[in-house]
C-alpha cells in the first residue's frame, strides 16, 4: 500500500505492490480446493480474460461506443466469488462489470452484443457495457454512480431475509469507492439490520487516475473501516482465485447463515487505464511490471501445473474458450440493430413510457 | 363512512394494503415506534409487527436503496422520506437508478415501491422545510407523482400507489394533515393518473394541486359572488396526467389558470400551460396565468410566509384580473 | 485570435480568472494532475501549484461542501462535478445549502462560486451519464445557470460565472468539448443573463441551448432553402433569463418553438413556452411547439440514442409543420 | 451506551445513562481552569438555560411558530466551546443551535425576535429557528437537514488554510447524524485535507425517537469511527462544563498547529422531547431522572460552590442572567414585524430576486 496523504508530485506516488510483497494483506490458506473447482475456476478465468481482450479489441475497431471499463487483471476476485455462489444468490456490480456479469454463467454473445449496442444484447441495447443485467442469472445489475448499489444490495438482501430464502447478496464495488457517503450509509445499515450481504471492494489501488492513498485517511480503505461498522477486517489476496474463492465460501456462509454483512477486501490491480480513454500514464512502470509478474491467470496455472494438471488440458480449455469468445464475437456482430420502436419500451410495467391519457 | 383526518387517512391507506398483501413492507426514520413524526404511520407497528415496520438510521439513501433492491426482488416497499426538502440527499437513488432501472434493463426489472413524503409549505418551518418538490419529480422519466388533497382521496390513491408496479412519489402535503373529511368504509382504491373536477365552472379552468386545491375552492366561491364561475381542476396526479380532462375543461371554458405552491420557474404549471398552448391554442380566449409563490425560497417568519404563498386573496386577484382584460 | 476546442476554452477561462484573482481556486476529482477526465482543466495545476487545484476522493457532498464554506469565507471556488447526472448526489448541497444560504440568512452570506459540470447525450453513454439536467438548476431559486455553445461563450461565460458573487452551475455541453472556434486573444467576459440571436430571421422565432444551437442552425439553413426565414435563439442563460430578447423576437416573427435535448416534460422549454403564452400571447399566431427529446431515459446503443434525441430532420420537419398549419 | 442493535419492544431499550455511570467515557480532568473563565463558564451556562426556557414558555405561548429544538440539558458542550475558541474562529451547528448561535456572543435579543419572525431578528426573519447565523460573531449557519453542515464546516476551513488566517472551524452535530453519508464525506475529506476542523458530536442518546443504539452498528457513534479516518478516538463527558472546555482548547490548539481535523464525542442527555411537539415519552423515567440529577448546571454550581465561590455571586450572576432574558424578551416582542418587501430581497447578491430582464 503507498502511504496514504504523503504529498507528492502527480505521478510520483509510491508503487502500489502487489501482496505477495505488501505485508499488511492477509493471505487466506488457498488450499483445500477440489480439482473440478480448480479447473473451473481455471475456465472462467480464461472467459474473463479473452472476453475483456475482445471487447479492447473491439473498440479498437471502434465498433464499442460510448466508454467501457475492463477487469483485464482483476479476474480472479469475480471468479472466485461467482465459483462460490448459490445459482439463486445476487450479485450487484458497477460499470466495471463485464466479469462479474460472465462469472455468474451468463452467456457471453448477449453480453458481447449489448457492447456493440445490437438488438440481441442482454438489454437490447437500451443499457450498455456500463448497466449490464440479468435478472434470470441473480445479476441484479451494473450501477454506473458511485455508491448507490451498495444501498441497493442491502435491499435484496432484507428482501431474502423476509422471505426466508437464504439468498445472499454479493456487491462489488472499488476501493476510491469507499470514500463516498453511500458506502458509509449502506455498511451501517446493512450491520444495523444484520442483512445476509457480502460486500466486496476491489482494491485496485486507484480512483481513476488518481492514488487510492491520496485521498483516503487510512492505508486499507475497506478493511481499515470494518471496525466502524462492528465488522472484522478482512483483506485478501485479490490476485490469487483460491484464496478469492475461499474468501467468498467463508462470507456467504457466514452470511447465509444469519452472521450479517461482511466486508471484503480484496487487494488487486487493473492492467490497462480506468476505461477505454486511459492510457493509465500516472503509474510507473516498475509498478506495472511487478503487477504483471503478479499476474491472477499467470499465477494460477503456474499452480495447476505445479499441482499435476497437464498442460495440454490446460490448453485445451484455453482453446475452448477461446472458440467461445469468437463465437460470440460472430453472433454479437451479426446481431440486428434495435428496434427504433424499442426506444419507447418498458420504462412502464405496461411495456409503455405513456406519461399521459 | 368515518371521518378521518388526511393523517390518519395516510394510515388507513397503508394499513389497507399491508392487510392484503403481506409483500408490502414500511421503512422510514421514526415510522415504526413513534408512528412517524406527522403520526401518518401510527399503529401500523402494533398490527404488523417488527418484520414489516422498520425504524431506520438517518440515511435517506440507504433507505431508499433498501427500498428499490426489495422491490426488485419481491417486495413492495413503502419508503417514507420524512420532509420532501430531504429527496435532495437521495436524489440519485430515486432518479438515476429506481427511475431509470426498468428502462435501462429492457424490462428485466420492475419496480413496486412507493415513496411518501411530507411536502408543502404554511407551517412556519423555514426555506428546508417547507418546499412543495412535485416538480422535481415531474421532470424525471420513470416517476409517477400522486398529491392527494382529501382524506378519501389518500386511502384511495395510496391504495393505488402500491398497487402500481412503477414506482411513485406519493405527497402528502403537510399543511393538510389536521384537515378532517368523510371517508367512505371499506377499501378505497382509486385509478393512478386522474384529476378531478371539483367545481364545475364556465368561465375558466383553473387547476390546482395538494393545499392549493381547498385555497382555490375557497376563491372560486368568492369569484362566484362576483359572477365569475371557475371550473376547478384538482390535478391530483402529475404522472400520469390527465390532460383528456384538463384539455377537455380548457376546450370548455377557453381560460387557464394553474396555482401552484412551488417557486415559479419550471412549476408543474409552465408543463400544463405548454401543453395547452401546443395543444389547444385555438381554443384559448386569453393568456394562460400561473399563480405561483415567486421564484424565492420560502422565509420562516408567518408573516412572511403568507405574503408569498398563493392565498385566496391572491388567487381572486388574479383570476379576476386574468378574465376581465 | 486563436482556433481552440470548447474542451480548452474551459481551460483557457479558467486560467484566465485564476491569474486575475487568486481567491479562485479549482477542486474535483482528477482536475489537477490528469487535467479533468475530459481534460477541461489540463494545465490548471502546472501554472497554479497543489494549492490552488486540487484532486479529491469520489465524495460529491464534501466536493460541493468544502467550495460553499470556501465560498462564504473569502475563496472563490470553481467546483467540478464531473458528469452532471452525478449532481443527483449532492443535490442537497446544490439546492438546500447553496442556493437558499443567502436568502435565509437575510443576505448575510455571499456565495460566489461556480460549479462546471459535463452535460449531455449524444456520446453513447447510457442513462446515468448522459442528461441535460439544466431544468433540474432552473428550477431551484438561488442558482443562476449557463451553458454555452461556442469556444468563445464559454471562456466570456466562465470569466462571467467566476466574477459573480451568486452560485453558477456551469454546464458544458459533453458533444461539443471537441468542437473548434475562433476565441479573439486577451481578456474575454460576457454578461450573464445574455440569450443571443445566432441568426436573425422572420417567420419564427426558434430557442435552443448547448448541442442543440448547431443543430437548430443547421435545420435553419436547410429550412431557408425552402423559403422557411428562422431566427435562432441560443438562450445560453437559463437563469437569469433573457426575456427582453426571447419575446421582443416573438414580437416580430409570431411563431415560437424550442429545442430541447432534456426529456420532455418540465424542460426549460416549457418555462420560455409558459411565459410566452402568459406574456405575448396576443403576438402569437400559432401554437407553441416544443421539440424535445421524449419522455424516457436515454438508451446507450447508438441508432436508439440518435433516435430519440432531436436531430437536425426532426428539427426541420417539426418546424416546417408546424409553420405550414 | 445501550448495547447496539439490542432488539427490544419500542420504548423498552437499554437505559442511557450518564458519564459518571458509563465507564466507556474517558473524562478528561477539568481541573486547571482559571477561575474567572469558570465563572465566564457558568454565565454563558446559566444565559443558554435561561434562554432555552424562555424560548420554551413562548411556543406555549404560540409566539414562537413552526418549529424548534432546544438545548436543555446540553448547554455544557457549547459553552465550553465557545469559551475556549479564538474570536474570529467559526461555528457551524444544526437546526438545535440557539445555544452554539449565543455561545459565540450573538446576543439575545436579535435571537429571540427571529424566534418570533420580527423585522429585528438575526435575519429579519427569512431564516427562523432553525438557521440561526451571525456572521459578525463567526456564526455560519445553523443547517436544518442533516449532514451537510459536516461538508461545509470543511470548505470553512480550508479557506482559513489557504488564507493562513489560523482561523479554527468547530463543526456541531448529533449522534444520529453520524449514520448519514455526508458524515462519513466529511471526515474522511478532512482528514485527507489536514483541514483546520473540529467536529464535535454531541451524542444525546437519542436521534429524534429512536435510541442512537438502535440503529448504529457501534457503541459510540463517532468515537468508534475515528479510527475509519485515521483520527483518535475522543469520547467525553458532555455535561461537565470543565471537561467541555479543557477538551475544546486541546481540540482547537491541535487544528491550530496545523495537527488535522479532531473528532470529539461529547455524551450528553437532552431534558425535553426533539422539538417542540414530542413529549419523549420513549425514555424511560428512571432514565430522564438519573440525567435531571446529572444537569450540568447543577454539578457546575455545586462544584463552584465547592471551590469556594460565594453562593451570592453565583445568584448575582444568574439574576443578572434573567434581567437580560426579560430584557431580550420584551425586545423581541415589540418587535416590529418584517417588512414584507423583504420577502423579495437578497436572494442574489445584488439584493434583489430577479431571474429575468
Ligand atoms: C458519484 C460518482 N462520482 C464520480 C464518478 C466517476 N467515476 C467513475 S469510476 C470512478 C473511479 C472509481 O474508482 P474505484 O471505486 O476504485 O473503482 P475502479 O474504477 O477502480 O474499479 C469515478 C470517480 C461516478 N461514476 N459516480
Ligand atoms: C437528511 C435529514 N433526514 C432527516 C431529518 C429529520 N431529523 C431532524 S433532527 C433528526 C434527528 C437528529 O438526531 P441527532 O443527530 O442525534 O441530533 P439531535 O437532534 O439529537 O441533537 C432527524 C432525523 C433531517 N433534518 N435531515
Ligand atoms: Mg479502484
Ligand atoms: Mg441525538
Amino acid at each position: 500500500m503507498s502511504n496514504p496523504l504523503a504529498r507528492h508530485r502527480y505521478g510520483e506516488h509510491a508503487a502500489v505492490l502487489p501482496p505477495a510483497v505488501d505485508t499488511t494483506v492477509t493471505t487466506v490458506p488457498g488450499g483445500d480446493v477440489p480439482d473440478e473447482i480448480r479447473l473451473a475456476l481455471y475456465r472462467r478465468l480464461e472467459e474473463l480474460r479473452q472476453f475483456e481482450k475482445r471487447a479492447y479489441d473491439l473498440f479498437m475497431q471502434q465498433l464499442v461506443k460510448g466508454t467501457s471499463h475492463l477487469s483485464l487483471g482483476m479476474e480472479a476476485i469475480s471468479a472466485g466469488f461467482g465459483a462460490a455462489m448459490r445459482a439463486d444468490d445476487y450479485t450487484l456490480a458497477t460499470y466495471r462489470g463485464h466479469a462479474h456479469t460472465l462469472s455468474r454463467g451468463v452467456p457471453m454473445t448477449p453480453v458481447l452484443a449489448e457492447l456493440l449496442g445490437r438488438g440481441n444484447g442482454l438489454m437490447a441495447g437500451k443499457g450498455g457495457s456500463m448497466h449490464l443485467t440479468s435478472i434470470e442469472h441473480g445479476v441484479l445489475g451494473c450501477y454506473a454512480i458511485i455508491g448507490a448499489h451498495l444501498c441497493v444490495a442491502n435491499g435484496a438482501a432484507w428482501s431474502a431475509k423476509i422471505r426466508k430464502s437464504g439468498q445472499v447478496t454479493v456487491c462489488f464495488f472499488g476501493d476510491g469507492t469507499t470514500n463516498i457517503g453511500a458506502f458509509h450509509e449502506a455498511l451501517n445499515y446493512a450491520a444495523v439490520f444484520s442483512l445476509p450481504v457480502v460486500f466486496v471492494c476491489e482494491n485496485n489501488g486507484y480512483m481513476e487516475y488518481t492514488p487510492i492513498g491520496d485521498i483516503t485517511a487510512v492505508p486499507r480503505p475497506a478493511a481499515d473501516r470494518a471496525a466502524a461498522y462492528g465488522l472484522e477486517p478482512i483483506c485478501v489476496d485479490g490476485n490469487d482465485v483460491d484464496v478469492m474463492y475461499q474468501t467468498a465460501r467463508a462470507a456467504l456462509q457466514h452470511a447465509r447463515e444469519g452472521g450479517g454483512p461482511v466486508l471484503v477486501e480484496a487487494i488487486t490491480y487493473r492492467h490497462g487505464g480506468h476505461s477505454r480513454a486511459d492510457p493509465g500514464k500516472y503509474r510507473s512502470s516498475a509498478e506495472v511490471a511487478a503487477w504483471m509478474d503478479y499476474d491472477p491467470l499467470t499465477i494460477y496455472r503456474r499452480r495447476l501445473l505445479q499441482l499435476g494438471i497437464p498442460d495440454d488440458e490446460l490448453d485445451r480449455i484455453r482453446d475452448a474458450v477461446r472458440a467461445n469468445v469468437d463465437l460470440a464475437t460472430e453472433e454479437a456482430k451479426a446481431g440486428p440493430l434495435p428496434d427504433l420502436s424499442s426506444a419507447m419500451t418498458d420504462l412502464w410495467a405496461d411495456g409503455g413510457s405513456e406519461w399521459r391519457n | 363512512m368515518a371521518q378521518l383526518t388526511y393523517r390518519e387517512a395516510v394510515a388507513r391507506g397503508i394499513a389497507q394494503e399491508m392487510r392484503r398483501d403481506e409483500r408490502v413492507v414500511l421503512v422510514g426514520e421514526d415510522v415504526a415506534g413513534a408512528g412517524g413524526v406527522f403520526k401518518t404511520t401510527a399503529g401500523l407497528l402494533e398490527e404488523f409487527g417488527h418484520d414489516r415496520v422498520v425504524d431506520t438510521p438517518i440515511a435517506e439513501q440507504a433507505i431508499l436503496g433498501a427500498a428499490m433492491g426489495a422491490a426488485m426482488t419481491g417486495l413492495r416497499p413503502i419508503a417514507e422520506i420524512m420532509f420532501s426538502d430531504f429527496f435532495a440527499v437521495c436524489w440519485d437513488i430515486v432518479v438515476n437508478e429506481i427511475a431509470k432501472m426498468r428502462y435501462m434493463t429492457n424490462g428485466q426489472v420492475t419496480m413496486p415501491l412507493v415513496i411518501k413524503s411530507g411536502n408543502g409549505g404554511g407551517l412556519r418551518m423555514g426555506a428546508q422545510h417547507s418546499q412543495a418538490v412535485e416538480n422535481w419529480a415531474m421532470a424525471v422519466p420513470g416517476l409517477k407523482v400522486v398529491t392527494p388533497s382529501t382524506p378519501e382521496d389518500v386511502v384511495g390513491l395510496m391504495a393505488a400507489a402500491v398497487r402500481s408496479d412503477d414506482p411513485v412519489l406519493f405527497f402528502e402535503h403537510k399543511g393538510l394533515y389536521a384537515l378532517k373529511g368523510e371517508v367512505p368504509d371499506g377499501e378505497i382504491v382509486h385509478e393512478l393518473g386522474k384529476a378531478r373536477i371539483r367545481r364545475p365552472g364556465r368561465d375558466a379552468t383553473v387547476v390546482a394541486l395538494g393545499l392549493m386545491v381547498g385555497r382555490t375552492l375557497a376563491a372560486a366561491d368568492m369569484l362566484a359572488q362576483e359572477g365569475i364561475d371557475v371550473e376547478v381542476i384538482d390535478v391530483q396526479s402529475l404522472v400520469p396526467l390527465d390532460t383528456q380532462t384538463i384539455l377537455g375543461s380548457i376546450s370548455r371554458t377557453s381560460r387557464l389558470f394553474t396555482v401552484e405552491e412551488n417557486p415559479r420557474l419550471l412549476g408543474w404549471g409552465a408543463e400544463i400551460v405548454s401543453i395547452a398552448a401546443e395543444e389547444c391554442f385555438w381554443d384559448l380566449d386569453m393568456p394562460c396565468r400561473r399563480i405561483t409563490t415567486p421564484h424565492i425560497p420560502l422565509p420562516s417568519a408567518d408573516s412572511l410566509e403568507d405574503s408569498v404563498l398563493p392565498s385566496v386573496d391572491r388567487i381572486v386577484q388574479e383570476i379576476r384580473k386574468g378574465v376581465n382584460t
